[in-house]
């Protein structure tokens, strides 16, 4: 990996984390409403994975989604605006936390009913075949969401149709307070196999891991092997959603996963290998802060929707 | 003009813009090797391929919202539940994603996708099997609900759902596809969001849509034997919901029955009586009727099916209760 | 009498029931562990043990189906669905099997099901998860849809969708989980399917349930200060639908409101304002109307959203277009 | 085993064959109407596996469901009663074809929605296990609504909760006119792996092995292993239902499997075996055409629901 690439995977997993630590801190205040889901802990499968996708790829997920659409090159400062429900927000202040999209990005968004959105990159999947380029789907859900019927049909399809896409895992061992054990009758790679894909188990907190299980996903795609399908091991840090009484898991579990923190690991590799300085670091950290304080600045300037909005948008066609 | 089928002219509605659009294909179960259960799109898995003709596994949760996906990334899916009754399945699909995505994502995204779906009841298909829940559907902004009842329709307004940005739910009534009426040559379209008056009169004012329609038509005609001039208004599409010509009609009869096969409560027809009392209260000469299904679950025997379905009578008898 | 939140009557409910007859027990997502996502059974794993307090992995269609099962082979399942919106999910294991089963087998069968799920707009979750759908569940024979507005009847008449041998549906506001009342401390029951009036009055009648029978409360109270006295009836139940308190009503004030938080095209008040004009003909001295949801998809913008729904001067707007 | 349970279970899978054969005769009079799928060709499949049921287990299948019912212990009458769509009709004349039940016999029935009935099986052996009993559940599926979202969340909910009940696919190679291959993208018994089941393939033409296989899922739940599950290698004659144009299969196709017939198997096996001599079997066959007449005079002779029927039974309290 070129020091280049891994400072700038160490930038966006910061700028990830303090991006969702500011959210949790404009919830408190109550600028943010809603559901809030938080994505510390996890940044290295979005970093990594998003990290080996072309331009043309496409991404989707779930409604855990912030950082994802930060690396998908989605500007914070509009994402910022989303979240305060902002008429400059990606969605137009209509979808909040639960719904960032940038298509410009191809980042088709987060969506808020589990599992809801496997059929939809399947089908985005569809449509890149059909047109016939060599574009990916990367499509992204949580151990809890292989669960529900939507799974199943959709990687049947893309398994009998030979979609394009990568089924992402990102298996933080729980489903809001329900443990993967208590919640699966099998394995994931066996949930894959299924659906005729071999399916492979990746270390997620290990950027470099993360992009190159991905990077191989993508290459065996145009192997001909679509589609493929990642079981990212990560951990989230923070509950569910705002409020989760925690009451599921313990403390030293937390703080286990924690001593493996994915900006942690980076940062030792990065100065075991004499890649960075501790100076270095320091300014990404500050570059990021200022992106975040430009972000909120920008958020809380904009307007709110104007009334008509209501209106607008339902359909195309009127 | 020629005469054929609804059957055909949705066929013909496919073929033409299969042709006229390459971006234009069909999936679901059984249309390809098969034909189609309904025998719709029979030889088109030969004419064009595997690759817009698109047999898929059962997996209606999928075909909802795999041609969601696939209409976000571009195309215009025709995607067909074999019948609605399966789409009870894909609900989430069609409202929670297809109908919201445009305006829940600040319109970043189109999802020009159309939804087949033969209903109705009728046919001895049991409870689960002859479902008209077409209001369950129309109840929610963001999806275009059309079904239409004569074969110039049909082929018009399947067109104008496949060429529209927005999703759309197209319900072909079972029993209708049999009937035949008169299909221009040339190129139509017919809009969505426009009632139609399919006869006219002043005597009381019928509105349907699909078979219900064709209810109503047979029987205003018998009641024009009677010296009964009835008005029979087509609604065609349930959203958006066109009450101008209803309204208009109302005006001028001063009565109204509505016809629909579903069920009668949260029917269809509770909206449409509710707009007239409150947009033509003033013309009011009598309570609206409601000629729907009665409140069971349709039983298979065939007399005792038939007789919860709605029929010609029970319409003649709801317009003298009012004139 | 003891004055509860809804939510505490909702959980004493269940906690009574449980303890009255071993064969009820709790199944759905996050019921057991975490305590319920809207702290309704909380402690009730503890209490009970994982046999009769079962977290579910998250699949809507089996939490239907599996629960229709049980209750098939003998036991008196109460399904939680966590919100409303993921019912979507298991519409067909409802509507096609739970509310059919009985019917469709000749009487073979029961289905002693309780779905319970919280509902309802407001809270910024956008437009998948703000659903009020209660009227696409009501609109179907075979199932019973219940919402209470209060703490009293929410305890009563979940005791009895618990101990009815019939499918029933039980739409928690979740807005209203809060809201306190005076509910006894001996044994009650509330019955399905019967109105109540929730406020005596003779100048206009109000018609709702759950959230906006509190709104049409609060317009009442208001409304009692210009010495407009309405009377407000609570359906509690939408199927069974008791129409005789709102046709007693009518006939005394000539003139109704309808409140409710769902969409209004198709919605309950559609229903409501069709029987009005069909049964209270003569009554009517002014269009019903109707206060409802606007028609967008919820957007997640407070003010935005808030603006979509109904509130206090809506309804009283209503009343005085009226009267 | 046994000569006179081999004659009973070839008395058996006669009696489905003809009385299928009757239902297509009667179909093409009118006396049937709405949809009808006949089990010709995979009778060995109820026959074997529901003869290895004690009396306590349950059975419930999809709509191809008439010899599932005879099986079970239904009387022939009441079954084509319901099928002319008669009051003496097992349902009352209200289900037809395809929504047949006896719950007195533990058959809870057929039903139309493809997968819809899997929940519902799930949900009779999580009753039993509540009540603590040890009766477990049949619940036959076809190999196309595998791929359905029911499949799935009954499966992995019966293997999270350890649940009583044999999940067994009848895999007659086609759903409706796809084939396995064009419908799943994985074998049944990965779909089974995904669930954390081992499954077993068995050969379902002959009714010997069928029941072996089913007696040992019985005693493999006995002994803790639940839930279980059977791949059942069989073919259907006939169409899908009435009125199937046949396209996607050849006729050689349909030759190869109706040389391996499970009646004629078992029939050989008897001969073979010296366990019955033709006279035997004719007077079986004999046996069995009475029946059928029975039945169906029965079903004529029995009035249609009265038309107050239509209000009955919509719920059990009004
Ligand atoms: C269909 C549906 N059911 C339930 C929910 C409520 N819910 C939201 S997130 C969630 C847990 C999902 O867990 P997982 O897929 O592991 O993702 P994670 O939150 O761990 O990222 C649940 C049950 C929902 N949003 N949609
Ligand atoms: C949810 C649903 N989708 C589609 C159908 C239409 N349909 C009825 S049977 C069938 C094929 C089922 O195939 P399989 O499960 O293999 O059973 P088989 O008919 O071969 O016994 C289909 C698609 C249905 N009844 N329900
Ligand atoms: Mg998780
Ligand atoms: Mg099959």
């Amino acid at each position: 990996m070129e020091k280049e690439t891994l400072l700038d995977w160490y930038r966006q997993m910061v700028l990830g984390r303090r991006f969702e630590q500011k959210c949790a801190e404009l919830y408190q205040l109550g600028k943010i409403g809603g559901f809030l889901h938080l994505y510390i802990g996890q940044e290295a499968t979005a970093v990594g994975s998003i990290g080996a996708r072309r331009p043309q790829d496409h991404i989707i997920t779930a409604y855990r989604d912030h950082v994802h659409a930060l690396v998908a090159g989605a500007e914070p400062k509009r994402l910022m605006a989303e979240l305060l429900g902002k008429d400059t927000g990606v969605s137009r202040g209509k979808g909040g936390s639960m719904h960032l999209a940038s298509v410009e990005h191809n980042y088709w968004g987060g969506y808020g009913i589990v599992g809801g959105h496997i059929p939809l990159g399947t089908g985005l999947a569809l449509a890149e075949q059909y047109k016939g380029t060599d574009a990916v789907v990367l499509c992204y859900m949580g151990d809890g969401s292989t669960n529900i019927g939507y799974f199943h049909e959709s990687l049947n399809m893309a398994g009998v149709w030979d979609l394009p896409i990568i089924y992402i895992v990102e298996n933080n061992k729980y489903g809001m307070g329900t443990s993967e054990a208590r919640a699966s009758a099998g394995t994931m790679l066996a949930k894959a196999a299924a659906y005729g894909m071999t399916g492979r188990q990746v270390n997620g907190m290990d950027v470099i891991e993360v992009y190159n299980a991905t990077r191989e996903a993508i290459d065996a795609i145009h192997a001909g092997q679509a589609p493929q399908f990642l079981e990212i091991q990560t951990y989230r840090y923070e509950g569910h959603s705002m409020g989760d009484p925690l009451r599921y898991r313990t403390k030293e579990e937390v703080e286990k996963w924690r001593a493996e923190d994915p900006i942690g690991i980076l940062e030792r590799h990065l100065y075991a290998e004499k890649l960075a300085t501790e100076a270095e670091l320091d300014k990404i950290e500050e570059g990021v802060e200022e992106v975040i304080a430009e972000a909120v600045e920008f958020a809380e300037q904009s307007p709110f929707p104007a009334p008509e909005a209501l209106f607008e948008g339902i359909y195309v066609d009127n | 003009m020629a005469l054929i089928t609804m059957r055909q002219a949705i066929t013909d509605a496919l073929r033409e813009e299969m042709h006229r659009d390459e971006r234009v294909f069909i999936m679901g179960e059984e249309v390809g090797v098969w034909g189609g259960t309904y025998a719709v799109t029979r030889g088109f898995y030969d004419e064009f391929g595997e690759k817009r003709v698109r047999d898929t596994p059962i997996s209606e949760m999928a075909i909802g919202g795999v041609a969601t996906g696939a209409a976000m990334g571009g195309l215009r899916p025709v995607a067909e539940f074999m019948t609605i009754n399966f789409a009870f399945l894909a609900l989430d699909a069609i409202i929670n994603h297809a109908a919201k995505i445009h305006y829940m994502f600040g319109e970043q995204m189109r999802v020009p996708v159309v939804y087949r779906a033969p209903g109705g009841g009728g046919r001895q298909l049991g409870a689960t099997h002859s479902h008209t829940p077409d209001v369950i559907f129309a109840h929610f902004p963001g999806l275009k609900v059309v079904s239409p009842s004569t074969p110039y329709d049909a082929k018009g307004l399947l067109k104008s759902a496949i060429r529209t940005d927005d999703p759309v739910l197209f319900i072909e009534h079972h029993t209708l596809y049999q009937i035949r009426g008169e299909v221009p040559t040339e190129e139509y379209v017919v809009p969505i969001g426009v009632s139609d008056i399919k006869r006219p009169g002043d005597a009381v004012t019928l509105v349907g849509y699909a078979q219900g329609l064709q209810v109503a038509l047979e029987a205003a005609k018998q009641l024009a034997t009677e010296g009964i001039e009835a008005e029979v208004v087509d609604l065609r599409s349930l959203r958006p919901l066109d009450m101008g010509p209803v309204l208009d009609s109302f005006r001028k009869t001063f009565r109204a029955v509505i016809v629909e096969e579903g069920y009668r409560t949260f029917g269809i027809g509770a909206e449409i009586a509710a707009r007239l009392q409150e947009e033509g209260f003033d013309y009011m000469d009598a309570p609206v009727k409601r000629v729907a299904q009665l409140e069971a679950p349709l039983p298979y025997s065939r007399e005792l099916e038939q007789s919860a379905l709605i029929n010609v009578d029970r319409v003649i008898a709801a317009v003298k209760e009012i004139i």
